[in-house]
């Protein structure tokens, strides 16, 4: 219920919401958690094992109980934090992992079974039979298991990645982050402070302790005021650092919409990626619970938790208070209580020395030791010397220490260090390169010392960034000692938790140990404590100090399992934001892309590229009609087809020609100006990486073409040959693929549609086969060249980008009048085909020179990259696979790519297959499906006929192995 | 002690008390016939297959760390048979089979799960390459089938099939793929290979391997000399520091491969999602959570973690592929460290000049369903000096001589491009 | 991770592409034999600590970059241009 | 006759304001990517002054003004963009024209970095990267050249191919801050 005078919410603005379809009232600043309880709802969740009713625990992200869904439809959002999620007009919220409700769950029989449901029982039954597994017991395990569930549509929010950079990234905004962010912003230092609340202040805002003579929270108010004035600091709040990465990289989710009724264009999240020459970590500590029986039951929280929502949301958790400690820091949540007139019924302190008070009854040297009230807490029974007791209580504040949070510190492999006096675990100096720690996250609990180590460490910061410090007084504090005496579990029968979320009990633990799981990450992982959504936030070291007892070792030896990235867990579209739809990866057009959308063409993606698949013409219903036409139209009159995707670099200096005999297996220094050559190109392992025409434009000039996949590793390729291996050679390249929008005219008009459009004469003497030269298209200077990938008499006609589109309509325009028109890649696939030509359908990566038939292409007058490697003994002779030429002949007409290629009477399984098809299409041409394919020792066997076997399609043909270029073997028409 | 549902209902009703250790610890012996240097999943199996294939006995598998504390224990889960190149083919097979009836071999739930397995496709072109993958598949006499955009709806309606970057062309189905329980490989196989005599001890580091006249003739370790007569290396993600004590240098480089779990979610994909565009693969554990991967970071490293430009591509090829999942949040991320050899593929082999010295490595990204093969395989080397016949291709020479290179992914046989 | 390129400053590893051992430098003669181009193709030290390798600027200057960093702390150590390191000056 | 139409890289796509910051595609007249001869670096750089006035950048800087500037392009290049090359440059450097490689657009307004710190790794606040700063580098996915032209304008050459994207990307990114600062 909530308390008056007390807390930092609005009490001017109310607002509702619902949980569970019922409606809560709130305030502004409240959180969902902190709402429930004021309207005195106290079971919230269902525990995952066994489903067992659960309350709020903490006032944290570590939440470990109290999991919603937010929202509902494609946008619910499950497993979000009632702790964190703060309350707007109209949120709507449902409680998770409960069926048919949260009152009444079916599944709640599962805890009546826990004899049978310990560590690790699954990996001991299941068995039998065999075919169980998937159709009985996996499916019910699964319906079972999970928390919230996803809405399985796709995601309708907006979300953002951004990257910032600062001298002083201060991660946590509570006493020890406001000092160093103060101390370092004053002396001009580019900060950034982030901190996971909506609030600065951390545990000022959740306590009543005082920090210059004034409130915590007041004195934390004017700080922040002082750096939002500051051009220099930037306030990151809602912001949770989430990992530690190299060279000072942090990454950072902010929750910049969760809290808003009416977010706008906002995202819902932005995940930054921030670049920190010096971070100082001040994540404060978390309050960790102490196992006893039953000590799950709603109305069992943390004892900072009960501060936290007395004093900032002025909500009493309960109404009778009981509180069980091992600790002095815990008697504040009973004086903070009776201060704010909640009965406190007892401090229950395990410390036979704890100390006294006036206001509330202490009973020393006692232990908590069960607890009763299945969806509520009514009574709780403790035990002392002499004997047990009840006390009537429907809140029990605990506290079993605090841990601090120094989980950033172990991001790059660090291990943190036992600190036996205050037992727990402190970073590890120097675990994080240009990380240093301070405050609770360092151990130091007090406020005087939280304010004082920020304040050092942003000083000692500021001397490695150079960064003069400007006057800044340490304010007063208290420096009360944190007096402690470790208690992890309370001994007894009955199962007392240590993880909640994963139901992990203290016996789980001592049985993993007996089943000699006696490492921490064997336990870890046989009882899977640790590895629920709060990361054993809550757990770890409890469930250590259990199996170091269980094991007889000390907790330092028994060590620790390793805290990874995310400190909190991040959404996937918050980490992948900006790529849903098209945005993974960019969009590349080339010039005539609206015209061939205009011309109806299908396009399809090529790398990034979009090429037409084919161009319908009317009346044409399927694929294989347009494909059919267009091979025709090349062959007999003229196709147009953009060929802009191929790379195209350009290659000059005096030593181009010699670097180019470097990187090609053939020669091209002797090449004449104006004439182009088919190059290929290897791996230094020998293999083909690529093939292409380079064509030389001036005796120091050249400009090479790169197949369209292979653009940018051929670029890089190049760099890498000059840079580091001949950078003594005199050449550079560039790119020039954007420059230029090129075309192919292929067929047997091609000439005289280029001649009707260039103001130069087109014919064998000027552009002879493979020649080149610079062209003039109605007054546009470009590049002709006389090249083929059809088999045709046929040109590559090359302007600046500017002028693609209208060329192409133009020559699309003189080519339809002429009986021709624009072909696709369907019909360019299929003239190469006929011709025998490669495309990296081929040449796959595993091929070699040798492979294709081009073994005579590796100069032996030269070195080049790959040669040596390519004369190995495995990469030529009759054992390798070849490239062949198929042509069915038996009563199945159709041969599919993928197929593979078995002797003609051989059985059709692995120990007896000779190759495999690459490519196949029908040839209007021959009228028959051709295909390629590679076959063992192919070139010898020409004539014989093999069995293709597509086992997948259901296709067995017979066919004859044949030359791979089935159409104008002799090039009469190309050169012609 | 055998494991089955009687027990579990018998100690659940007497209190849980009656559980004995799965595997005993064994402090070294002076000397062993053979000892296996690491006691992660390839080594576990290694010893379990030398004790039941072999009957030797008299063996002992070293770990420095914990058992099942590598690879084993840090992968994506996957278990699949859809090799396309000889090689590889048969032996990836023999692993699937070995798998399928491994829980009742082991008497150990290692919640093998056949979920199946879909490979996304997204061109005509890879359509193809697809296609010569299931048919080699078939011709093994494994399983796959060729779906078209139709058939990825039925199975995957939760696709993007309208917007996404790289439209779905449809997708090579191999239902006998699946997952299984990572950790509980390791336990299953140690604990089998325990209860046969098996030493295994843990937090035993070897530091040095005694070789005298090209014969191996033990190893020195933290825990002091042991002599072997055989010494089998099978240490992932250190084979290079491994093999450098026997002088070696090793067709080897060492990556990082990062892999992510989110929340526990209630069942949404039922099936394992390999969609190579983004190089991201994906399944739901039993847990619930999500648990996804995606491409090397690309830099050598032993620090079993990675950077953020990798998540972020991994978690962006999940957002365009199926945005369903933008809001399942990431619980933990983590990286194993990998063997890539320079074709992608592995070595099972001799060490070349030493006699007794054998390796096992080169596992990439494979890893984790190579398990029961690699041991089988390496315990018939270790066994009786010959090659198994479904591993007989794994031979380190392959990169002289060129011959045998089994490249899947067409990249090279140089390193760094897997 | 983040480098350190000569030409551009510091820069986040999403710029860069890795190729490996900075052995790549020493391309063996044609005719060195089977062992050295083995040894230059294939086998690698591998080593957990220092290590040289090679990286490409790629999304930036273009260079070809030698980098020295620990593979067990990625601590980088030293970044210069690969054809400085081949003593390609004028 | 017909003439062939010229179109511009991003025709249609711009100019766009979003929030105060506005988008727009510019004409920088030609575009000529410079790689100077082994050993003739001095002799080029002597070239271009006494050609175009323009001194050489070092590496992250551009020179000159709107509508002649020389920008670092690059381990082996500078761009220079607005007078075609004179033809006294072709013998001391590799001159190849790109004038219709990139698209060139100009984004200014209050806000501009906060939209730009969503796409791109590099930092580009005004006290690092300053006015006649420059830098090779990526935007979202694609590789740019972006150059600050003053306290809010800076100038983005991306890949012609890639215009339709580049102008999502940050279309996007500007209405994202665009809401951000209206709150």
């Amino acid at each position: 219920m909530r308390v008056n005078g007390k807390g930092l919410v609005d009490r001017n603005s109310p607002l509702s919401f619902t949980f569970d379809g019922r409606r809560v009232e709130a305030f502004r600043g409240d959180t969902v958690a902190s709402a429930l309880l004021a309207a005195g709802e106290r079971l919230v969740g269902r525990s995952f094992k066994y489903h067992r009713p659960r309350g709020v625990m903490g006032a944290g992200s570590e939440e470990a109980n109290a999991l919603i869904t937010v929202g509902s439809g494609a946008a619910r959002d499950p497993n979000v934090r009632a702790t964190v999620q703060e309350v707007f007009h109209g949120l709507e919220t449902t409680s998770q992992n409960r069926w048919p409700s949260l009152d009444f769950d079916l599944l709640a029989v599962n805890d009546l079974a826990a004899p049978f449901l310990g560590a690790g029982f699954y990996y001991k039954t299941f068995m039998w039979p065999r075919k169980f597994w998937e159709r009985l017991y996996e499916p019910v395990i699964r319906r079972a298991a999970g928390l919230g569930a996803l809405s399985r549509e796709h995601n309708p929010d907006r979300y953002e990645k951004a990257f910032a950079f600062c001298d002083l990234l201060v991660i946590g905004a509570g006493p020890a982050g406001l000092m160093a962010a103060l101390t370092a912003g004053r002396a001009g230092a580019d900060v950034i402070l982030a901190d996971e609340d909506a609030v600065m202040g951390g545990r000022l805002n959740g306590e009543t302790l005082e920090v210059d003579g004034r409130p915590g929270a007041d004195w934390a108010a004017a700080v922040v005021a002082e750096l939002a004035s500051m051009d220099n600091v930037r306030l990151m709040p809602r912001t949770t650092v989430t990992g530690a990465y190299d060279q000072g990289t942090y990454g950072a989710l902010e929750r910049v919409a969760h809290h808003l009724e009416d977010r706008g264009d906002r995202p819902l999240e932005c995940f930054w990626r921030i670049v920190a020459k010096r971070a100082i970590l001040c994540a404060g500590a978390i309050e960790r619970p102490v196992a006893f029986r039953n000590n799950d039951r709603p109305g069992i929280m943390t004892a900072s938790a009960v501060r936290t929502y007395l004093n900032r949301y002025g909500v009493a958790a309960g109404r009778t208070v009981t509180v069980f400690a091992n600790n002095d820091d815990a008697h504040r949540t009973a004086s903070d209580l009776v201060a704010a007139g909640v009965h406190v019924a007892a401090v229950i302190d395990s410390r036979d020395d704890a100390p006294d008070s006036a206001d509330f009854p202490v009973i020393k040297g006692a232990q908590v030791c069960d607890a009763a009230g299945r969806k509520g807490l009514e009574n709780i029974t403790f035990r002392t010397a002499l004997g047990e007791d009840k006390i009537q209580t429907d809140l029990l504040a605990v506290s079993g220490g605090w841990n601090p949070t120094v989980h950033l510190t172990c991001h790059m492999s660090g291990r943190p260090t036992w600190d036996p006096t205050i037992a727990a675990f402190v970073p590890t100096p120097g675990s994080v390169p240009g990380l240093t720690v301070a405050g609770a996250a360092n151990g130091a609990f007090s406020t005087h010392e939280a304010l004082q180590q920020g304040m050092a460490e942003a000083k000692a910061a500021l001397s490695d960034l150079g960064v003069k410090p400007a006057g800044v007084d340490l304010p007063r504090a208290e420096d009360g000692e944190y007096e402690i005496s470790p208690l992890w579990s309370v001994p007894g029968k009955g199962r007392a938790w240590l993880d909640f979320q994963n139901d992990v009990t203290v016996k789980d633990v001592v049985q993993a140990a007996a089943e000699n799981f006696r490492s921490v990450e064997h336990m870890k992982r046989y009882t899977t404590q640790g590895m629920s959504p709060d990361q054993g936030k809550n757990s770890n070291i409890g469930a250590l100090a259990v199996l170091a007892d269980a094991t007889g070792r000390g907790i330092p030896e028994t060590g620790t399992t390793t805290y990874r990235p995310p400190f909190s867990p991040v959404s996937i579209a918050a980490m992948g934001a900006g790529v849903q739809g098209a945005g993974f990866a960019p969009q590349r057009f080339t010039t005539s892309h609206v015209a061939s959308v205009g011309h109806g063409a299908p396009m399809i993606e090529a790398g990034l590229w979009y090429r037409p698949s084919y161009f319908p013409a009317p009346g044409e219903t399927t694929w294989r009609q347009s494909c059919d036409r267009e091979v025709n139209m090349v062959r007999n009159t003229v196709g147009i087809c953009d060929v802009s995707t191929l790379g195209k670099i350009d290659i000059q200096g005096k030593d181009a020609g010699v670097f180019l005999d470097f990187v090609y297996t053939n020669t091209f220094s002797t090449l004449p100006v104006g004439k182009a050559r088919y190059g290929l190109m290897l791996r230094e392992d020998g293999f083909v990486m690529d093939d292409g025409t380079s064509a030389r434009l001036g005796e120091n000039h050249y400009v090479m073409t790169t197949t369209t996949a292979a653009a940018g590793p051929v670029m890089r390729h190049l760099d890498y040959v000059h840079q580091c291996l001949v950078p003594d050679l005199d050449v550079s390249f560039i790119s020039v693929t954007e420059q230029w929008a090129q075309f192919a005219v292929a067929g047997p008009k091609s000439r005289d549609l280029l001649n009707a459009l260039v103001d130069e004469t087109v014919e064998d003497t000027t552009w002879p086969f493979m020649g080149c030269a610079p062209v003039t298209v109605q007054g546009v200077k470009g590049r002709l060249f006389r090249i083929s990938f059809s088999g045709e008499h046929a040109y590559e006609i090359a302007v600046p980008s500017r002028y693609g589109d209208s060329l192409f309509r133009l020559l699309l325009a003189r080519a339809e009048a002429m009986g021709g028109g624009a072909y696709g890649m369907e019909a360019l696939n299929v003239l190469r085909i006929e011709k025998g030509f490669i495309t990296h359908a081929e040449i796959h990566g595993r091929v070699t020179a040798f492979d294709v038939g081009l073994g005579r292409m590796v100069s032996q007058k030269k070195d080049c990259i790959g040669k040596t490697m390519s004369e190995r003994p495995g990469l030529s002779g009759e054992d390798r696979e070849m490239l062949v030429g198929l042509k069915p002949v038996g009563p199945v007409k159709q041969i599919t790519a993928g197929a593979h290629l078995f002797e003609k009477d051989a059985d059709p399984v692995r120990v007896n297959e000779q190759g495999y098809t690459t490519s196949v299409g029908f040839s209007p041409t021959l009228e028959s499906y051709l295909g390629l394919a590679f076959l063992r020792n192919g070139r010898a066997r020409h004539g014989e006929e093999v069995k293709v076997v597509d086992h997948l399609r259901g296709i067995t043909a017979r066919c004859v192995v044949c030359d791979p270029v089935f159409f104008d073997p002799e090039g009469g028409r190309m050169r012609g | 002690m055998r494991f089955s549902g009687l027990r579990v209902l018998k100690e659940g009703l007497t209190g849980n008390k009656g559980w004995a250790a799965h595997w005993r610890d064994a402090t070294p012996k002076p000397e062993y016939d053979a000892v296996i240097i690491g006691g992660g999943g390839h080594g576990l199996s290694t010893a379990y297959y030398l004790a039941r294939n072999h009957g030797m006995t008299n063996i002992a598998v070293l770990e420095k760390g914990y058992l099942g504390g590598g690879n084993v224990g840090r992968n994506t889960t996957i278990v699949r048979a859809n090799y396309f190149l000889q090689g590889n083919s048969e032996f990836y097979s023999h692993s699937l089979n070995l798998w399928e009836g491994l829980e009742e071999d082991l008497n150990y739930n290692v919640m093998h799960s056949q979920r199946g397995l879909i490979n996304l496709f997204h061109s005509d072109g890879q359509r193809d390459a697809f296609a010569r993958r299931g048919n080699m598949m078939l011709n093994q006499g494994d399983d796959a089938i060729l779906l078209d955009r139709d058939g990825v709806r039925k199975h995957l309606p939760y696709l993007d099939f309208e917007q996404t970057r790289f439209p779905i062309y449809g997708g090579l189905y191999h239902p006998r793929g699946g997952t299984a329980r990572h950790d509980a490989v390791a336990w299953g196989y140690a604990r089998g290979a325990s209860d046969r005599g098996v030493d295994l001890i843990q937090n035993c580091e070897v530091t040095g391997i005694d070789i005298e006249g090209g014969v191996v003739k033990g190893v020195q370790t933290t825990r002091g000399p042991i002599r072997a007569k055989k010494v089998g290396i099978v240490v992932a993600g250190r084979s290079g520091q491994v093999a450098a004590m026997a002088g070696r240098r090793l067709p080897i480089e060492s990556h990082v491969l990062q892999a992510f779990v989110t929340e526990g979610l209630k069942p949404v994909i039922d099936h394992v999602i390999s969609f190579g565009m983004g190089h991201f693969y994906i399944s739901q554990s039993d847990k619930g959570g999500l648990v996804f991967g995606g491409d090397l970071d690309f830099y050598a490293s032993y620090a079993q973690r990675g950077n953020l430009p990798m998540k972020e591509h991994v978690m962006e090829a999940g957002m365009t592929l199926m945005p369903m999942i933008g809001k399942a949040r990431v619980l933990r991320s983590w990286g194993g460290i990998m063997d890539m050899t320079p074709d992608g593929s592995p070595i099972i082999d001799r060490m070349e000049g030493v006699d007794g010295l054998f390796i096992d490595c080169g596992w990439n990204y494979g890893g984790f369903k190579a398990v029961p093969a690699s041991g089988w395989c390496m315990a018939h080397l270790m066994a009786t000096g010959q090659p198994h016949e479904v591993a007989a291709k794994f031979r380190m020479d392959r990169f002289r001589t060129g011959v045998g290179l089994m490249d899947e992914e067409g990249t090279g046989s140089q390193h760094n491009l897997h | 991770m983040r480098l350190t390129c000569p030409q551009c400053g510091e820069r986040d590893r999403r710029e860069f592409y890795y190729v490996g051992d900075a052995v790549a430098l020493e391309r063996p003669a044609p005719d060195a034999g089977d062992e050295a181009w083995e040894a230059y193709v294939h086998l690698r030290d591998n080593p957990a600590g220092e290590t040289r390798d090679l990286w490409y600027h790629e999304a930036g200057c273009g260079a070809w970059l030698v980098v020295t960093r620990n593979t067990v702390t990625h601590a980088v150590l030293d970044v210069v241009l690969a054809s400085d390191v081949k003593g390609g000056g004028a | 006759m017909a003439e062939l139409i010229a179109k511009s890289p991003c025709d249609g796509l711009l100019p766009v304001e979003i929030g105060g910051v506005t988008l727009r595609e510019v004409d920088l007249g030609h575009l000529t990517a410079l790689a100077p001869h082994r050993g003739k670096e001095k002799s080029f750089a002597e070239a271009m002054k006494a050609a175009h006035g323009l001194t050489l950048p070092k590496p992250g800087r551009a020179t000159g003004k709107d509508g002649k500037r020389l920008i670092w392009f690059g381990r082996a290049h500078v761009l220079l963009a607005g007078p075609a090359p004179a033809a006294r440059l072709l013998s001391h450097a590799a001159v190849t024209d790109q004038s219709d490689a990139w698209a060139a657009l100009r984004i200014e307004g209050e806000g501009v970095e906060d939209v730009l710190a969503r796409l791109v790794p590099i930092d580009l606040r005004q006290q690092v990267f300053k006015r006649g700063h420059t830098a090779r580098t990526q935007l979202q996915h694609m590789n740019v050249s972006i150059t600050r032209l003053g306290d809010d304008a800076f100038m983005i050459l991306g890949f012609r191919s890639m215009a339709t994207t580049l102008v999502h990307e940050l279309e996007t990114a500007m209405s994202g801050v665009a809401a951000r600062r209206a709150g």
